[in-house]
């Protein structure tokens, strides 16, 4: 079946088996390694990207349901070389070690900020349910995605005029 | 990690699906979210020869309150039922039990007429769309059918749906008086599917006392059930801590229980009261 | 692991009962999914079976073993299936009762799974093979 | 020269390309023509094979090569192990299964096809006949002699005994006033790195060529047990290591996939690319811990110990993996703890069973031992009915005894254990916790406090003490441009060491850690080494790398000495120059020095030309890290389920290069170490099937699990190494288990518990609060 998906503001197409999953579609046919694949039963999380704004595992999806969406993957964050706030902050969090888990772990917290722009600790402990970290014992993470809610915040603000 | 292969087909409408379904006479599976079946596939334990993808059909995914119901579309997703204005009014027991489903990106693609449909003895929902008396409606070659909760979960991932059938829509009916709802569940640690779900709805009456009372649970066995008795010992009466123990005692009678590595049958059993009971109180609460 | 239960089949006598459960051809009928049974042997089959419960389902190739039988109170069975998921195993003892004026069937043993049945079916396993062995006798007692 | 880059809290180097996606792990890497290896797998935990039909795979369209054991046997050597214990039974595998498959998950045959999906279809058309065969998956049971045996040629079960005897412990026992006894059972462990396995090779004639790139903490020992395996010569062997996603131990082991790949890119000439999946990570990549512990402690009245003494039963699975049968014994070395027990007996014995092999798991033997003295302490305390606090107190040997020779019959570097347990104490208000305690207790609700005071080992380690060496090298080079590069051998998988590396050179060189690139992971650019395990990347790479940069130093103070015309002991280092002592403008830049290096006109006579030093460090003694946790839980008294409300961990890794890496270390390690204590665990039945085959029954920990963790720490650096760095990448793991597990069986003390098996599931619990009513 011959799909379009438009990931980071290309356009990918490709004649596929329906079977083809989203999470290798990104990998194998887009190139975009920054994807991860990390179990086979939907928990792990890594390989979260975003399909039209919502927050999806692309190991659980094949890529013909995908046909026609814009997807956003962690090579999509960064803009103009300038690292996404999330991303910053995971940095200056040390939010990461072997950072395998780390782009589908930004991606679900892209999800979290944008419904809620200032979540508790616990509020993002819970949003972090479906992305497990075997490395940094998740309290740098929740630090990290903390910090980058103040930054997504006053970003808003001043974009704003306040 | 990778499925057997299958032939792909977007239905545009129920009905060209309830076709399709019908041509390839039961060896075809409906794909709606996909989050209980492509993992099943994935690990080559659902072979499906076609799926077909209900999913992209736009007018499915609503929840509205149309008069006494509350209408919500098999393709609501679990998170737009958390969110839900209209569920969280009128049936919070649902809207708690589809936040507690999966996680973030599980709620944002998995559906509820998905769920009910692939009837996971551990599923959340099924302990509201019991406690709530839903109905479902379903599409199939001969039409329209409403099937009443009561009937509708037959066994382990066994529903009243025949092969042909799609389900349409849940219908639940908008409680009258003062009435609340609660869902509670203790999760299995690795999967997050439910060792106990439950799910309470109660009204008052103007003395205080329980006009109303049903309860649902998930979790404990082959399928989803009322704890009828548990109902009929508080029905009535005025809740007092003494009395929705030894009521909630009763919540598990008769039922034999699921046992794996995770909980025995007669851990099951008690968690089965204990949540009764939470949620029984935790649904006076909010009445 | 351990499964148990009874199934009561109502104004039917143990004879009729017995006589239909160790018949093959007879027990094919019954068997959810059998796509073949064959007798190899005294009180051996082999059988294609095609089991599913709900989405999850797959094909399997094996084979029923009756054996201990005493006529007509009880037997013991051993059913097993390969396919592509892994393997299912099912070790058991059938015993009949006369009760009122039908039969009462008790049924006790092992059922056990390898493969990716086993590493990620295992909370269900129990659960299914109740739910396979109970369609199986209310298909029995429809059929007698 | 002062510091100004080593104990800061850096942002990690590494981080910029694993924030945006850009980094290469195994899987990332794509060569033209590659084929993909499937691998089939036994669904049995013990049985023989009877007949493998491969026919219908090797006729399937797409698919290039399908092997089977025996071929495979005939061309490699078996699975390796390095370890060795006197007269242990050789229990080694073969690649694939010939004759026999003794663990569920055991590699059968192997398919290479031009694309993942179409391997994965000819897999399920291989046809294996099984004979099964009755399994055994207790140890105990296994080393019953009427037990089914694994192995036809050996005539039980048992791999190997192992033990030792310190001080006189029955004399010991005659004169304790108290002796107190539990069996401790520390469950078997997935190691679970978020990145699977993953191995790409390809393979070139004439030059019998072998490249590799894998997910591994060990490139040199890889490529050297893979020249061994595949019979080529290790001179034209390259491993690479690319991004590692996590190892946990599990990634020091060589597998039969490593040298399957390797086999099938030399026999089909091209690439060949495998990627474990989850299920196969659970089932066959090596499993941790699996021990019983029977242990008994003799004290006095007034809680001082006189000796203790231990029966060890260590499940080691169906065969050897790398390390497998050494692991174990170091629960004997640390036995002790952080107490003067004066009389020790040890007694190990290895047990072969039907399940995936053992081997290091974050800690590797000594969360065994912590467990237990520490369990085993609280039990003491119970009996005694002293403060937990103060029998730990008790025991400890005091700061001016060390260096401390254990009964365990090793060498503490250094301590001040009980400055350490004050301040966890005061940090988490002890004495209210109590007061707290007793006030729920009285309105029936249950509240426990856990201590937990740890000492392990670290800095792995003395080669006298490692199979296959315990050194480590770093080499580093100054360009011409005046940047330095470090190659260590410390191959790192989420450590750091790119950063905390640059730390330390930036300091003794006054450059910037920008000036500075520490390259690892590929066994053609650093000429040796062994890798990153054991918290030792730090303590012995380090320090490897830090005696390079001295020799530079030296070489550079030569030169700068003779163009400034002093002698080079009057010259130091300050920020971008060379200088001499006491004399600031006499100075010379560090770019001009290293100018004259490679220009090599104005050297000073005899002096060789350029900056490159490589140096191999051997530490005398491992380090020795310590610290005291205190766990809090709350119990549900209706379900039984825990909830950890407070933790507060102070530790002792000597010097710290980086505080933010090593709360990050603490946090992960806590996080696992907590994981033990109460989910996780690798579950098979009787007949050797693996029953969480999958997350969606092995649970590993989420965020939520957790509260947030409070860190202190107090600062004893080593003797052991130049750098007084003790390492701290397993501590988190070692000191968190028995912390938890006491704050339950605490919590519960009025129902009358001495010990709860892990992981303390809610339904264990649930059992003791109906059982028995609360005193």
């Amino acid at each position: 079946m011959h799909v379009k998906i438009n990931i980071n503001g290309k356009l990918y197409e490709k004649d596929v088996e329906p079977r083809l999953l989203l999470a290798h579609f990104i990998r194998d046919v887009a190139g975009l390694t920054g994807t991860h694949i990390g179990c086979e039963t939907s928990i792990c999380g890594a390989c979260t990207v975003l399909s039209n704004g919502l927050a999806v595992k692309s190991c659980t999806m094949f890529a013909v349901q995908a046909d026609g969406a814009d997807l956003v993957t962690i090579e999509g964050m960064a803009k103009d070389g300038q690292l996404h706030p999330l991303q910053e902050s995971f940095w200056e969090e040390h939010g990461l070690q072997c950072g395998y888990c780390t782009p589908g772990m930004i991606m679900c917290s892209h999800q979290l900020l944008s419904r809620n722009e200032s979540p508790s600790e616990a509020e993002i402990r819970e949003a972090l349910d479906g992305n497990l970290c075997r490395c940094t014992g998740y309290q740098n993470i929740v630090k990290a995605v903390q910090s980058a809610a103040g930054k997504l915040k006053r970003t808003t603000k001043v974009a704003a005029g306040d | 990690m990778i499925a057997q292969n299958f032939e792909y087909t977007v239905a545009t409408s129920l009905a060209e699906a309830v076709n399709l379904l019908q041509k390839h006479g039961g060896r075809a599976k409906i794909l709606a979210g996909g989050h209980s079946l492509i993992p099943m596939m994935k690990l080559r334990l659902a072979t499906p020869e076609a799926l077909i993808d209900i999913g992209r059909i736009p007018e499915l995914s609503y929840v509205r309150q149309d008069g006494d119901m509350v209408c919500i579309g098999a393709l609501a997703t679990h998170h737009v039922v958390e969110t839900s204005g209209v569920v969280m009014r009128h049936c919070q027991a649902l809207a708690d039990g589809a936040g507690l489903i999966g996680d973030i990106q599980v709620r944002n693609k998995g559906t509820i007429g998905g769920s009910i449909a692939h009837a996971d003895p551990a599923a959340d929902y099924p302990a509201s769309i019991l406690a709530f008396d839903a109905t479902i409606v379903t599409l199939g070659p001969k039409g329209e059918r409403l099937i009443p909760a009561s009937k509708f979960f037959v066994d382990m991932l066994t529903t009243a749906l025949e092969a042909n059938e799609i389900v349409r829509e849940i219908q639940i009916p908008v409680q009258s008086g003062k009435t609340g709802s609660a869902y509670l569940k203790m999760a299995q640690k690795a999967s997050g599917f439910a060792i106990c779900g439950a799910a309470a709805v109660v009204e008052l009456d103007g003395s205080g006392a329980m006009a109303k009372v049903a309860i649902g649970i998930t979790g404990v066995g082959n399928r989803a059930f009322r704890a009828t008795e548990a109902e009929k010992a508080l029905k009535g009466q005025k809740p007092t801590t003494d009395l929705l123990k030894r009521a909630c005692e009763k919540a598990s009678s008769g039922v034999i229980a699921l046992e794996d590595i995770h909980a025995s049958a007669d851990y099951r059993l008690d968690l089965a009261r204990i949540f009764a009971r939470r949620a029984v109180e935790a649904a006076i609460e909010r009445a | 692991m351990r499964i148990e239960g009874q199934f009561e089949f109502e104004g039917i006598s143990s004879e009729a009962v017995w006589d239909f459960l160790t018949d093959a051809n007879r027990i094919a009928q019954c068997l959810p999914g059998c796509e073949k049974l064959e007798k190899t042997g005294e009180g051996t089959y082999e059988m294609q079976m095609k089991i599913g419960v709900g989405a999850i389902s797959g094909s399997f190739s094996g084979g029923i073993r009756l054996h201990n039988l005493q006529p007509i109170s009880q037997y013991e069975m051993t059913v097993n299936g390969t396919g592509a998921p892994g393997f299912v195993k099912g070790e058991g003892k059938v015993q009949l009762s006369p009760k009122d004026s039908g039969t009462l069937l008790q049924y006790s043993g092992d059922v056990s799974a390898g493969g990716a049945i086993a590493s990620v079916g295992q909370r269900m396993i129990g659960g299914a093979a109740r739910m396979v062995i109970d369609q199986f006798f209310k298909c029995v007692a429809g059929k007698l | 020269m002062p510091q100004r880059y080593v104990g800061l809290a850096m942002k990690r180097k590494e981080d910029p390309r694993l924030v945006s996606g850009t980094s290469t792990y195994v899987d990332d890497v794509v060569l033209p023509g590659m084929l993909h290896m499937v691998v089939v797998r036994s669904i049995h935990g013990h049985a023989r094979i009877k007949r493998i039909d491969t026919s219908r795979a090797q006729k399937f369209p797409g698919v290039v090569a399908v092997v089977t054991g025996e071929e495979v046997a005939a061309h490699c050597g078996p699975v390796p192990c390095a370890a060795s214990i006197p007269k242990m039974k050789n229990a080694q595998r073969q690649l694939l299964a010939v004759g026999k498959v003794r663990f569920v998950g055991e590699p059968i045959a192997a398919v290479v096809a031009t694309d993942k999906y179409v391997a994965r279809d000819a897999a399920d058309l291989i046809a294996i006949d099984y004979e099964p065969l009755p399994a055994v998956v207790n140890p105990e049971k296994a080393m019953e002699p009427d037990s089914p045996r694994l192995y036809d040629e050996f005539s039980d079960n048992i791999a190997f005994n192992f033990g030792f005897e310190s001080g006189n412990t029955e004399e010991a026992f005659k004169k304790a006033d108290v002796i107190v006894k539990e069996r401790f059972v520390n469950q078997r462990l997935a190691p679970l790195s978020m990145e699977p396995r993953g191995v790409v090779a390809t393979y070139q004639m004439p030059d019998n060529e072998l490249v590799v790139w894998a997910s591994t903490q060990v490139p040199h020992l890889l490529r050297t047990q893979l020249a061994v395996m595949l019979n080529v010569p290790e001179n034209r062997t390259r491993v690479i290591a690319p991004e590692v996603g996590g190892g946990f131990g599990a990634k020091i082991d060589v597998y039969a996939e490593d040298g399957l790949v390797g086999y099938l890119a030399k026999k089909t000439g091209r690439p060949v690319k495998w990627i474990e999946g989850r299920g196969e990570n659970i089932a066959a990549t090596i499993h941790g811990r699996d021990q019983i512990d029977d242990v008994e402690l003799a004290l006095k009245n007034d809680g001082t110990i006189l000796g203790m003494r231990v029966k060890a039963i260590a499940d080691l699975g169906a065969f050897y993996s790398l390390f497998t049968p050494m692991i174990p014994t170091l629960t004997g070395l640390l036995a002790p703890g952080c107490y003067k027990v004066p009389a020790l007996k040890f007694a190990l014995v290895g047990v072969l069973t039907n399940k995936m092999a053992t081997d290091a798991y974050r800690g590797a033997g000594r969360p065994e031992a912590t467990y237990m003295i520490e369990r085993i302490m609280d039990v003491a305390a119970q009996k005694l009915k002293m403060d937990p606090a103060e029998i730990r107190r008790k025991n400890f040997p005091q700061p001016n005894e060390f260096p401390f020779q254990t009964s365990g019959g090793v060498v503490y570097d250094s301590a001040n254990y009980e400055a350490a347990l004050d301040r966890a104490l005061e940090l988490a208000d002890y004495k209210g916790l109590r007061r707290k305690q007793a006030e729920l207790r009285s309105q029936g609700k249950y509240m426990g406090i856990g201590l937990s005071s740890y000492v392990e080992i670290c800095a792995m380690g003395p080669s006298a003490a490692m199979p296959g060496g315990g050194w480590e090298t770093g080499s580093v080079r100054i360009e011409r441009t005046g940047k330095v590069t470090i190659l260590t051998g410390a191959s790192p998988h989420g450590q750091g060491q790119e950063t905390t590396f640059a730390q330390i050179a930036a300091d003794e060189f006054g450059l910037e850690p920008d000036d500075i690139v520490t390259i690892h992971g590929d066994t053609a650019r650093i000429p040796s080494g062994i890798g990153t395990f054991g918290s030792r990347a730090t303590a012995v790479g380090g320090t490897a790398m830090y005696f390079a940069v001295q020799d530079l130093k030296e070489k550079m103070k030569k030169i700068a000495a003779h163009l400034l015309e002093t002698t080079p002991d009057k010259i130091e280092f300050g920020v971008g120059k060379l200088v001499v002592k006491g004399d600031s403008g006499r100075s010379m830049s560090f770019i001009d020095v290293v100018d004259v290096a490679y220009n090599a006109v104005k050297l000073p006579p005899g002096l060789e030309p350029g900056l490159d030093a490589t140096r191999f460090f051997e530490p005398s003694n491992f380090t020795f890290p310590f610290g005291t946790h205190v766990c809090v839980v709350e119990i549900d008294a209706e379900t039984g389920e825990p909830k950890i409300t407070k933790y507060v961990a102070v530790d002792d890794c000597g010097n710290i290069i980086n505080p933010l890496l090593v709360e990050g270390q603490v946090h992960g390690g806590l996080v696992q170490g907590i994981a033990q204590a109460l989910h996780e665990e690798v579950v098979y039945d009787e007949n050797g099937q693996l029953l969480t085959g999958t997350l969606m029954d092995y649970a590993v920990p989420r965020a939520h699990d957790f509260p947030e963790f409070e860190l202190d720490r107090t600062i004893t650096p080593s003797p052991v190494n130049p750098l007084g760095v003790k390492g701290v990448g397993e501590a988190g793991t070692i000191g968190s288990t028995p912390a938890v597990v006491n704050a339950v069986v605490d919590a519960l003390a009025p129902f009358g518990i001495s010990h709860i098996d892990m992981p303390l599931r809610s339904e264990k619990i649930w059992k003791i609060l109906k059982g028995r009513k609360a005193s």
